[in-house]
């Protein structure tokens, strides 16, 4: 359902994120970064809201809200 | 005979006291001279609805049950020598994370395997110090197969209403033997049980003490309360703190809630003592042999008379200094070569003479002996 | 006799003296008397007890070893050599027919088939010891006869019963004849 | 804000939780919690019980009942839990060292009764909590602060000893293979007995340096590329599989649980009653 | 006058032993020495070590370099000694409760190291030692006193174990096959590495009289009757293994040996000096 | 600076201290914060030739370093707290078993497993009593790094003159902390290695004392002398034996080879005892701290004083005496709730007022603390 | 050969045998019989040395002697 | 300086201040000086610790612990704010150009661009323990600067040398210019 996707929000908890970059290396649409050892978004729009990077952030500090 | 007269050995009163204190698991590895009671539990607990496992060793059984307290029942296990070291680390364990649970040790001769059939006293300050670390503990000694039935249900009950392991020192010839037993009337029976917490479920704070109480309520795991138990330095919600304050607060309430509580604990019996001259402290089936010496020594005017530790730690140790003052002579006589007798004479050495008679091969001391002991002095 | 009688009863492992040990203090209780009933052990658990001792008497029971033996049963000739030495003065020795006793001052002895009783006569050698427990009360006439053959009943397995009713019978009729 | 996986069932208060960044427990962590939640379960009836180690940390920080106990004995406390209330769905969270050094034998009991406990190795094939001595999983011949020259120990598969043990569910997955671990884990709960999952982990803390295995990144890439699946395994030709390992549903038999089992003898005499 | 075997090899006059009427273990314990001799070792290079029960009384009686130790951890003392002395020829004797409950650990980890010991188990079933009570090999449903009810514990499958924790020697005799136990020891022994044999024993004491099978005599017509070698079994129709259970050599492999690795290290070091 | 004088830790002092006095062998499991022990262990023993394993747990260590020992390799092993309890029963087997072997316990913060990183002081009455029966036990407790690398190497000296198993108990602070250590020259260590027999093969009797010897000279396996060792109690021979005698003669002269040696096993040092009026007792970590006290004391004109002991056990029972018949206060301070203060009590209590000073909360007892204690007095 | 058969000789040491009766059950010539607990040597003529006696006692009290 | 001198090094865990204080306590050995380090550790052993202490003096050292020091160097607000109150009077406080020094009397604080001079300068934030070291010395001169040196080249991993030389001079000249 096209409509469940754009609901979902990609959210980040920057106090909890450690740095890891797995996230940013399994993002399969190269969403994200690491900047002064966080995680950032750059590139939003690519994001197919797909969870890899929540599923795989060890800290729990990436995550999608409004999941149904 | 009535039907509550009974010919019984002390392994099975161990077992029937347990039963009726409420025990409702037990878990434990085979070891003489303290097997029969596993072997007793495995056969009625199921009878009473409670349960019995025996485990791959003694590590797991003192940990398997831990894990049942934690989960509401009351449980215990039994083991000698041999295992009762394996057991340490998890009975430091029970210190600190506040389980009730009942610990049995039927010395044998030791030291490591030793003499399995035989009887000894070797592990009296294995008992207090065989953990690493400060921490709190209860033992009792009973001198017969009706006392160890009684002192079975009171180290239960201890062991809820301080929440800390209780060890139940048996010898071999107390476990072994076989004496008349009167089991009494399920009504005359004094049972306690762990306070149970009052709050609401999400203001439940595990190790919290309210006014004067140092030990805090307990909850079960599975009703409600999702709380979090660990063998580290923790705060009042069970959760791990490296902070020195904490730290303090929580080792000091552990050691408090028995020294505070002292008087409740102790429990001793007196034997002649009134106008002693030389007091024999003795306990367990030393004891027996040791009422006897005295009464022989009364016999032959010498005014003997005994102290004899149920509650072997705390030691009750005003009640020795008390002793101490009155009497010429203190004969600690042990199986042994000489363990309770440092803290008598810590607590007596000033006031009296203190003198130990101990042997450690394997045979109950007699009453002979003893008696020869106090013509001597 | 004094108000305390120290029993060993003695033999070897298997032969049950335990069990005859335990209904002799049951038998005694029945009577309103202490009792306190000890055996010795071979290595570890293993292995049957040759040794199990009893002390009947009125007063409370502290010592609960038996040191010397107002009465003393010897089912093999081991034993009897073994614990011989420690039976009192005036003390009571009873023997199986296979057993030579040495010789000792001042001591009563008893000398009866109990082990061919029991494999001959009742054809189960597993009841020597009940026999064994006939001789005794037959000798000493420790606890009333009643509440022996009770305590016996009530400790026996099912069905053997009457098996070891009749060992006891056989057993005190040998004392008694 | 946090995701609501982790509001539901974390104690996130706690967090953000002490294991170093790119450790791969977190993610074996979250996957444990979601297959909780996708089967339905009240949070009361779980009780999650742990070792000593960064692995067994992971209780701390889930809003069961949780019990963080001695080093290796986790199966121990849990077999009591589970006898004492065979309602409880009890899961032991454990390390490689935790679970199948010192507490081995514990392992292997826990299996031969087929207790209905479901066991989750984190296992990082290093002692992380103590600083990366090796462990009976560090590979042949690599490094651990107890094996400067390189470790002789040959290592244990975990999933054969438990299968061999009388484990009635064995199953292997990764930090990388997140997914799976949720379908293991899930079945695995549901199965009623004894239950083994081997997660295999990344430390780049320990493993990771001692062993120039690169970052956590690196370390997760190697997962995805050298595990296979069983499933995928059958159908591949041998040179594919050359040097890679198994991941996925590996045993899975029905047989009579201890704890049903004892509740049986129980049953005699509460009829005789 | 004893036998040549009994008087070149046995502290005789210890003799006899403390075991039963028609304990299986002295049988095996025969067996076992008939293996040595066979191999013509020298009695000064053999070590026996052995834990606590029965079966642990062994080392006892035989005259050669003999360890009896704590209950369960024979293995444990056994890597010390071949540890310090690789020439030694290092045999455990245990019993199932001594090598699978409380000393489980250390015979999966042996056998995991692949260290040259061999360990040969005295499989009665029970615990002889302290009166019957149910081992990790009592099979499910038998009694033991502390199963009065019957035992709900499965039993394990020593050898399976073994092999699934890394011996790369494994085999299963019996008190009735002896001179299959006096083959499977001299190949353990000749084996480079862990080799583990089970040599399943009657205890007529205890296992016999709890399970009703009959005394020393019956219980050795059972294992005759219902042990199979492997080798026929491999061309018996499935009919005729039904309920038996099989013998003979189960398993072996050639794997690097602990205590030859560690000298590689030493010897590296030896090099540079 | 000379090549020999080196900063150094506790625990580096202690495995170099070690492999000086001839350690061949080392088992262990990791745990904080005695873990550098065995990776400098693992990083140094095959340099030498000597062998380093690590065990599945802590038992299988204790175990493993006695079979080496009776295969003649010196042999070690190193732990903390929850392994210590762990190693208790086979501690017990090389007490009876008579085998040297030294065992270091890093102290750190208990009971359980407590606050693992943080320094301690609470196994002082477990090295003492931990395993069961009656048993003999050497322990000492180094001050300082250069100490610990001595006492390393007289822990083996006693074990094998005595052939009884040596407690090195460190504590979290010593085994830490870097300083200045000058190792000594080989030729200035002295090397005690056990006896061995001098019979002909036949005739050994592994457990035979000759003459006024209270130690039996000691075989290794492998080398021709086929002797039996075992946990059980033994005769002269080795072999069990359920001999009442045999049990008494063994069990005492395990104790006595320790008793009647202790003027050679005892060391301690004096600080400033002259002519004090309070003495502190103190050992380890906690001694540095007193001896700092004693100066600021010492500069405010208190006449304070240290007694430390290095042989902690036994304890060194007539030297306290004697000081207790000079001091006004005895104050035993360590870090833990009151363990050795009750032998000091014991031993002093009849003389002088002796007065515990405790804490145990993960930190280091300060200089200042200990002032105050003195100024109370 | 069957020089060695004869030159062998059946050893019972009565002092350690425990009348288990095993001996007794396995012997292929039934050559034994337990009396007074003991074993005892019933038809020596049958008995054809082939150590099985040997083999399976407990107790090593039934032996062959001058094996070759 | 007085004949004895505490130093407290901070920062997070990672940044080798362990390393620095051995550095610093064997320099101090080269001058034929007492020094002792200690530190202290996150839960069990695992995560760098953030703290380093030593001591030096001319005299034996008991007490090894430092309570209030005499440098304080901070990486790091957080160790910073934590570590400062036990600054002594007159202390010396040495921070990166990051940290904000909050209020305090009586102590002397230096501030200097020490992460970013190794990361940019050197081009390694691994060696910024090593330019903190040459600030120290730079600032307090507490040992002789070729001891420092020869300590540093003794520590450092192989192959390494030359970027930690680099890394040394730049913090002293931070700390002389
Ligand atoms: C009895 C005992 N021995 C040793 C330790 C020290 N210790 C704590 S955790 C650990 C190893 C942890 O390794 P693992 O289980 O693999 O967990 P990880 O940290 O790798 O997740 C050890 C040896 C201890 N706490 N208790
Ligand atoms: C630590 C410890 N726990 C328990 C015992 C008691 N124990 C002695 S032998 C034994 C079991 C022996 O069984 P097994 O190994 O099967 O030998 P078996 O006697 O059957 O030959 C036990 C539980 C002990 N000696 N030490
Ligand atoms: S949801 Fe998917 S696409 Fe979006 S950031 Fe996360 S991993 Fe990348
Ligand atoms: S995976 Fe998580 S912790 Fe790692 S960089 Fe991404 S958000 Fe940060
Ligand atoms: S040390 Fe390893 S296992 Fe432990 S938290 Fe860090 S990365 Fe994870
Ligand atoms: S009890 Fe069983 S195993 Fe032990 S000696 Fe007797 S028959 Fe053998
Ligand atoms: S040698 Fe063979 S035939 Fe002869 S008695 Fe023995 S078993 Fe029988
Ligand atoms: S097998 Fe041995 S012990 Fe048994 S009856 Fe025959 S000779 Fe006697
Ligand atoms: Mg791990
Ligand atoms: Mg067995």
């Amino acid at each position: 359902m096209p409509t469940s996707i754009t609901n979902k929000e990609l959210i980040i908890k920057k106090d909890w994120c450690k740095g890891c970059g797995i996230c940013v290396e399994f993002c399969p649409k190269k969403v994200l970064a690491l900047k002064d050892g966080k995680v950032e978004i750059i590139n939003l729009d690519a994001c197919i809201k797909c969870g890899l990077c929540e599923l795989r952030c060890p800290d729990y500090a990436i995550f999608l809200r409004g999941e149904i | 005979m009535d039907k509550k007269v009974k010919l019984m050995q002390g392994n099975e009163a161990c077992v029937e006291g347990a039963i009726a204190a409420g025990m409702r698991f037990f878990a434990g590895y085979p070891i003489t001279p303290s097997t029969e009671i596993a072997e007793i539990s495995a056969q009625k607990l199921p009878r009473v609805g409670g349960k019995f496992i025996q485990m791959e060793d003694e590590i797991a059984s003192m940990a398997a049950i831990i894990g049942a307290s934690l989960t509401g029942l009351k449980s215990m296990t039994a083991t000698s020598g041999p295992g009762f070291s394996l057991k340490q680390e998890n009975i430091g364990y029970a210190s600190i994370a506040e389980v009730p649970c009942v610990i049995v040790n039927v010395q044998r001769g030791g030291p490591s395997t030793g003499l399995p059939t035989s009887p000894a006293q070797g592990d009296v300050m294995q008992a207090r110090w065989g953990t690493h670390g400060d921490h709190p503990i209860i033992a009792l000694t009973p001198s017969s197969v009706r006392e160890t039935f009684d002192l079975t249900i009171r180290s239960f009950n201890l062991s809820e209403k301080y929440r800390v392991p209780v060890i139940l020192l048996l010898d071999e010839v107390i476990a072994h033997m076989r004496e008349k037993i009167e089991i009494p009337n399920e009504d005359d029976i004094e049972i306690i049980n762990r306070e149970k917490p009052e709050n609401d479920i999400g203001e439940y704070r595990p190790y919290e003490t309210k006014g004067e109480r140092l030990v805090p309520p307990m909850a079960s795991y599975g009703e409600g309360y999702r709380f979090h138990v660990t063998g580290l330095i923790h705060d009042e919600t069970g959760f791990p703190s490296n902070s020195p304050i904490v730290a303090e607060k929580l080792i000091k309430r552990l050691i408090d809630k028995i020294e505070v509580n002292k008087e409740d604990i102790i429990s001793f019996e007196e034997y002649n003592l009134d106008d002693a001259e030389i007091a024999i402290v003795a306990f367990g089936s030393t004891a027996r042999s040791a009422k006897s010496a005295i009464d022989m020594a009364r016999d032959m005017g010498i005014k003997a008379g005994l102290f004899r530790p149920i509650t072997i730690w705390p030691i009750a140790d005003e009640e020795i200094d008390e002793l101490s003052k009155k009497v010429k002579t203190i004969i600690v006589v042990e199986m042994n070569l000489g363990q309770y007798v440092y803290e008598v004479e810590r607590i007596a050495g000033k006031n009296c003479n203190v003198i130990g008679f101990g042997r450690a091969n394997g045979e109950l001391i007699t009453p002979d002996e003893i008696l020869d002991k106090i013509k001597e002095v | 006799m004094s108000k305390k009688v120290e029993f060993r009863l003695s033999g070897a492992g298997g032969q049950g003296l335990i069990l005859a040990g335990i209904i002799l203090a049951e038998a005694a209780l029945r009577d309103n008397k202490n009792a306190v009933q000890t055996q010795s052990y071979g290595p570890e658990a293993r292995g049957g007890a040759s040794k199990s001792e009893v002390i009947i008497s009125d007063d409370d029971i502290n010592y609960p070893k038996v040191r010397e033996s107002d009465v003393l049963l010897a089912l093999t000739q081991a034993a009897c050599d073994k614990y011989m030495q420690n039976l009192k003065e005036n003390g009571i020795l009873i023997v199986d027919e296979n057993v030579e006793v040495k010789d000792r001052d001042n001591i009563k002895i008893y000398r009866y088939p109990i082990l061919r009783t029991a494999s001959e006569i009742i054809g189960n050698k597993m009841v020597s010891n009940i026999v064994a427990l006939g001789v005794i009360q037959g000798v000493t006439n420790i606890v009333s006869t009643d509440s022996l053959r009770e305590a016996i009943l009530e400790r026996v397995p099912r069905g053997t019963e009457e098996l070891n009713k009749k060992a006891f019978e056989e057993g005190f009729k040998l004392a008694n004849n | 804000m946090v995701s609501g996986l982790i509001e539901k069932y974390f104690r996130y208060n706690r967090l953000p939780h002490i294991w170093c960044p790119g450790c791969g427990h977190g993610i074996i962590l979250r996957s444990i919690v979601k297959a909780i939640d996708e089967l339905g379960y009240n949070k009361d009836e779980i009780c999650v019980v742990s070792g000593i180690g960064c692995s067994s940390r992971a209780p701390g920080y889930l809003d069961f009942n949780t019990l963080h106990t001695t080093h290796g004995r986790a199966l121990a406390f849990a077999t009591g839990i589970k006898m004492a209330n065979p309602n409880l769905k009890v899961i032991v969270i454990t390390g490689d060292g935790d679970c199948a050094a010192i507490g081995g034998n514990h392992l292997i009991h826990a299996a031969r009764r087929n207790i209905d406990i479901t066991t989750i190795v984190f296992n990082n094939n290093i002692y992380g909590m103590t600083g990366g001595q090796y462990s009976p999983t560090t590979p042949k011949g690599e490094k651990g602060t107890t094996a400067p020259y390189g470790n002789i120990d040959k290592n244990f598969d975990l999933c054969e000893l438990a299968k061999a043990a009388g484990a009635t569910y064995v199953g292997r997955a990764t930090a990388y293979h997140a997914k799976l671990i949720t379908e293991l884990v899930k079945s695995g709960i549901q199965n009623k007995g004894f239950s083994f999952i081997e997660t295999v982990s990344v430390c780049p803390t320990y493993y990771g340096r001692k062993n120039k295995k690169g970052d956590a990144v690196n370390m997760m890439k190697f997962l995805k590329d050298n595990a296979i699946n069983i499933k995928a395994a059958k159908s591949s030709d041998a040179e594919r599989l050359n040097g890679k390992f198994l991941i996925g549903e590996f045993y899975k038999s029905i047989e009579p649980e201890y704890t049903d089992e004892y509740n049986k003898i129980i049953n005699i005499f509460q009829k005789e009653r």
